[in-house]
């Protein structure tokens, strides 16, 4: 299973119109799902919409695959851009969201967007902010060890880097000879919930915390797709062949607002999608229309996966004590 | 009636003005949320701080060592397992220093299950709370329990654990705390902050009054004779509900709210069971290791010779989390049906 | 004989060699040291990590999802309780996945008093461990269940907590572990690394052999008949002690060490207690909300109707700490004297 | 109990000799405590040999006081110089040393050198590593409302400094127009019991992780006690006037190895002391003859103090449940 030689795709025009795709596929499971929310189809809701600029070029550049020769996602609740750039199914995240027995992540146990995917090294996504820091360098350890082109991929939010564990990772990537090949991201939308980063946190860019741990880092705008793109692919370059941690700082929108329990109403902030159309409308590679039409496939994609996925059985009693512990062999 | 998220908005208040309240925060405690239960909307001494439990719980330390009486909330219990250790600090510096220094500080947390929480956001924390020293451990069931709880909690020169049920933070209160206005629409107006902008807004506090709740003092929640339950926060509710019906049924049920869970009343307590001979406790905490057989420990100490029928207890089943699908929820938390089944069973036992 | 710390290490070189074992971590865990109690003296895949106990936990989580089999060692459990909910996530990755991940790791950590450790080198963690859900939770009493258990832990696929004993590190075994050599000094010239200069040191391993103690069985630790004592870890050793004195002395005492604290042996249980119709639980841990509690309730549950005597716990005393000064110890954690009259006292009551 | 204004001491000759007599009762007392561990009077030693350069001028600047007005600190280990320094008495700490109940810091609870002493605003020594550097802003956050000049102290090691709890303080230190009047302090040994440093962290100027934090920062020689003074007086300047945080790390000699578990020998690595005496007999502040009566001074006290401690009374079963919680009035 090893891989030791990797080329990510290139940006070539199909992969700029595919990331736009993918951006509105993530884009319209998460209106969905918020549609859900307000329908009693769902209980709670929190999602990514304005981080798709990042998250959907993320997911296209991961080295996917099983086993430390691939990429480790250790993700957080903010991703489905990313894991449906990988090519998740947008009615499996409609499971999850409604918390039916066929949730493919949880089986109707976790909240929305908190994935777990063996297959894709997609590891299980905490609901405990930042955790997946401390985690990360376990996997990469395992790369490292592996040989390969394979890293671990750590993605979070802005306020969540004042919890210790952010600086756990870092500290624990760059054991001196024993460097981990870690990209950590940070999604920044400025808020953590109600509170705006700007009051808790003395620099808007987080990534500069490596300074002192010697880690490369940069701050990029992260509603630019193919900015993004191309600085991911960078790190990733980066930390593939240097087989050190790399932070890169995505500032991004939070166009939802935090999640349902905010009333996850449209916020007056910049939305990268209508902002990639008019580029992509530009520079002549796809017309109103064209872009229209890519709204009402997934539109119906998700209408058509609503509807199957309110027939599908729920969780009961006999459900409840699954799993709590593995009963095959040791190892994974 | 204030609902329990008001009553402790109130209470936070009251100990700003007349109890020594230095600094109110946590995760969004500030404006412009006043927290994600609205607990703290309006409060002067609110403020937001970074996410970050640990530095949470080192500043209410250091805020107390520096002379301030702190209230820190952890946004939901869930989170608080990061922080145990300087939990414990907190409860042994008065031990450790052997009496030079004590904390005099409140960490406040919400609860427990009952709001489709999913895995992290339907946690118990009793348990390992009951199984730190040096604090005093509080939950109420009601609004006007809340308060004065809170009170008694900002008043203790010693750290203070006070649990809130998510559940309940909305619940109303069956009785008015002393100043409260009669009128339920007038607090709203005067002390709920608007939604939408919020900017200049602040609130009119009624003239609430000093109002303790001890420490260590059960609350008789139902009079009965055949059965003594003993609980505290939501599942209290769902016990008295229980014991309500049953007792129109012709069943005698005594509920007792322990509202203090460390030290809890054992006096209240075994009086109950030497009276009833039969124990029910209840509450939602996962069933290993759990606080209810902490009190069935020391109600067998005590009251073993007076029992009719094996002390029992009705926990969270010993599961990993509180799955979202109800499913889930229904067959791990208790609920009223799994309790009257038990409480009868109890009751049909005989010697 | 080999002694705990010895046991331990054979057991994760048998686990290096054939159970898949492919990183021994921790805080001192490496060369030169090898553990604080030696445990890791000359392991193959030992080394040091930054002294950060939740980056050592996040890193076998890491290293178990990444197809590795990690032991985690915390240098004392007293430094365990910044990480519970790290634990918590551990426990939890298969249930909430599904039964997508499963992660098999092994967490183990010294625990208990009887070192003159003071305040925090004496701490117990069985209570709040066994309240963790989606762990196994063992503690061994003697060497060859410390080899024999550690190796069940290792090839476990879920997360096992391995506590072993502070104060029974150094004690020997009374039983050979299958393949270790019958001279002790040949083990000890063989493994124990030098006092001084450690480089060039290479350990030379006995052939050890495979031998398994299985998860949730007890091991009758004496055969009696008047009262059941149930234990483990280093207060059993002070349970069979006691309990040979009184047998001496015509007081007939079974004594149970449940070396699986969760999931524990209730059939074993139950039936001795079934038989002596009396029951002391006895551990190290603070009595609030105690380990011992759940086996007591369990106990009532299923045996109450076979109850000579109230079920008793001799437990620490709840106390923010164990202070240094031996007065402080004998007076807060169990004590033969203190066993003695607690099963003596059992043994005079009559129903 | 305001104090605005606070002048340091300078230092001048007289201040020399004092350093090096507090030296000298620093380490006279730490090695009697060795000997009585050695002796069967104590189970467990741990303290500063080695660190004296730089705990003593630390101990000398602090504005010595009891609240908010005056400096806190929070303390670890091997703060025994520095609480010496600042005039505790030698026979306390062989009584936290046998555990005798006259010990003041702790009624022979805590292990050696955990001090507690509220009139100074030292706050109970924790055995924890790096948890002080959490609970510091809070002190700090109480002396910036205050106003004045008062400062909050805290000192670990170096390899302690992997503790998420480290970040937690700088970042507590630092919020935006909020930013708290803290001395970090790092006592840069090169070891964390048996792991050296160099094998687990990136850089030893472990200062250097507060520019990620934009917090000012310097690496100094702690072997050095004229040196020390100096940075220490500096930073302690910029703290206590910009109120702002400030990281301090000194390099500095374990002369008798981590504690009495690795045998507490005498290790070969640089002694401040004989250092320091050849400079003040270089510098004519001194001779070899009254540097020795220095010695055989403190060896005097510590002789008297070890035969008084040994009469000391012992806690037992009564004193066992003291203190478990405080029954007088709320506050400090
Ligand atoms: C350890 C922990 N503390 C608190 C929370 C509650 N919480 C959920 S999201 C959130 C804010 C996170 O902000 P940020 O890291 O910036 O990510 P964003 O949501 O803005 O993408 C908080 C406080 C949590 N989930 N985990
Ligand atoms: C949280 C925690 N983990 C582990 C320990 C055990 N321990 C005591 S001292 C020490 C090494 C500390 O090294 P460093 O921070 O460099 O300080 P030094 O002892 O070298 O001065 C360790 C691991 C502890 N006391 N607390
Ligand atoms: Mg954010
Ligand atoms: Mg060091």
């Amino acid at each position: 299973m090893t891989a030791t030689r990797w080329t990510p795709p290139t940006l070539d025009e199909a992969t700029k119109l595919r990331i736009h795709d993918l951006m509105v596929k993530a884009r319209t499971t998460e209106e969905m799902q918020i549609r859900m929310m307000r329908t009693g189809h769902g209980y709670f809701w929190i999602g990514a919409p304005g981080e798709e600029a990042f998250g959907v070029p993320l997911g296209l550049l991961v080295h996917k695959g099983h086993g430390p020769a691939y990429d480790y996602l250790h993700l957080h609740y903010r991703s489905s851009p990313t894991v449906l750039a990988m090519g998740s199914e947008p009615i499996d995240a409609l499971r999850q969201m409604r918390g039916t027995l066929t949730d493919p992540y949880s089986k109707g146990r976790n909240f929305v967007n908190h994935f777990a995917i063996k297959p894709w090294n997609i590891v299980p996504v905490t609901p405990t902010i930042e955790t997946q820091y401390a985690v990360a360098p376990g996997t990469a350890l395992m790369q490292r060890r592996h040989g390969g082109v394979g890293i671990s991929i750590v993605t979070g939010g802005d306020a969540g880097t004042a919890e210790g564990d952010f600086y756990s990772g870092m500290n624990w990537s760059t054991r001196p000879g024993q460097e981990l090949p870690v990209l950590f991201c940070i999604a920044h939308n400025t808020w953590g919930i109600s509170t705006p980063s700007a009051t808790v946190q003395n620099f808007r860019e987080l990534n500069k915390r490596g300074d002192g741990f010697g880690i490369k880092n940069v701050c990029i705008d992260g509603n630019d797709p193919i900015v993004a793109w191309h600085a991911i692919a960078e790190a990733m370059d980066y930390v593939r062949h240097e087989r050190k941690p790399f932070i890169l700082q995505a500032n991004v929108s939070r166009l939802y607002g935090h999640s349902s329990s905010s009333g996850a109403h449209m916020h007056d902030e910049e939305d990268c999608l209508p902002r990639y159309e008019a580029r992509l409308i530009q520079e002549n590679l796809s017309t109103a229309a064209e872009l229209k039409a890519v709204w009402d496939r997934w539109h119906d994609v998700l209408h058509d996966a609503l509807q199957q996925v309110e027939k599908e059985p729920m969780p009961d009693q006999s459900h409840v004590l699954q799993h709590v512990y593995y009963r095959g062999q040791a190892g994974n | 009636m204030a609902n329990m998220a008001q009553a402790i908005r109130l209470a936070l208040h009251y100990g700003e003005e007349h109890l020594g309240v230095t600094d109110i925060f946590g995760e969004d405690v500030g404006a412009p949320l006043g927290g994600v239960f609205t607990c703290t909307q309006g409060l002067k001494t609110a403020w937001n701080t970074p996410l970050d439990e640990r530095g949470l719980i080192g500043m209410a330390l250091g805020i107390a060592y520096g002379g301030g009486k702190p209230v820190a909330e952890i946004q939901f219990c869930d989170y608080i397992f990061n922080c145990i250790d300087l939990l414990k600090l907190c409860g042994n510096a008065h031990w450790s220093s052997a009496g030079e220094y004590h904390v005099p500080l409140v960490v406040m947390t919400p609860v427990g299950a009952g709001i489709h929480g999913s895995m992290y956001h339907s946690h118990s924390f009793e348990s390992m709370a009951t199984h730190i020293q040096g604090w005093t451990v509080v939950m109420p069931s009601n609004a006007k329990d809340a308060y004065g709880l809170m009170l008694s909690a900002i008043a203790d020169p010693n750290p203070v654990l006070f649990m809130a049920p998510k559940g309940l933070m909305r619940a109303k209160g069956e009785e008015l705390i002393p100043g409260e206005p009669a009128d339920e629409r007038a607090l709203h107006h005067a002390i709920d902050a608007p939604v939408g902008d919020r900017t200049g807004w602040a609130p009119h506090w009624p003239p609430v009054e000093d109002y303790r709740v001890p420490f260590g003092k059960a609350r008789l929640a139902r009079q009965g004779s055949a059965v003594t339950v003993v609980s505290y926060g939501r599942a209290l509710t769902m016990c008295t509900h229980v014991a309500d019906d049953l007792t129109k049924q012709g069943l005698s049920v005594e509920v007792i709210d322990l509202r203090t869970l460390y030290p809890f009343d054992e006096q209240a307590v075994f009086a109950s069971v030497k009276k009833t001979g039969r124990l029910l406790v209840v509450n939602e905490d996962t069933e290993v290791t759990n606080f209810g057989e902490h009190v069935m420990r020391k109600v067998v100490d005590h009251c073993f010779y007076d029992l009719l029928a094996p002390p029992r207890l009705l926990a969270g089943l010993d599961v990993p989390g509180v799955g979202l699908a109800w499913g889930y929820e229904k067959h791990s938390i208790p609920q009223p049906d799994g309790i009257a089944a038990a409480i009868r069973e109890l009751a049909a036992q005989q010697p």
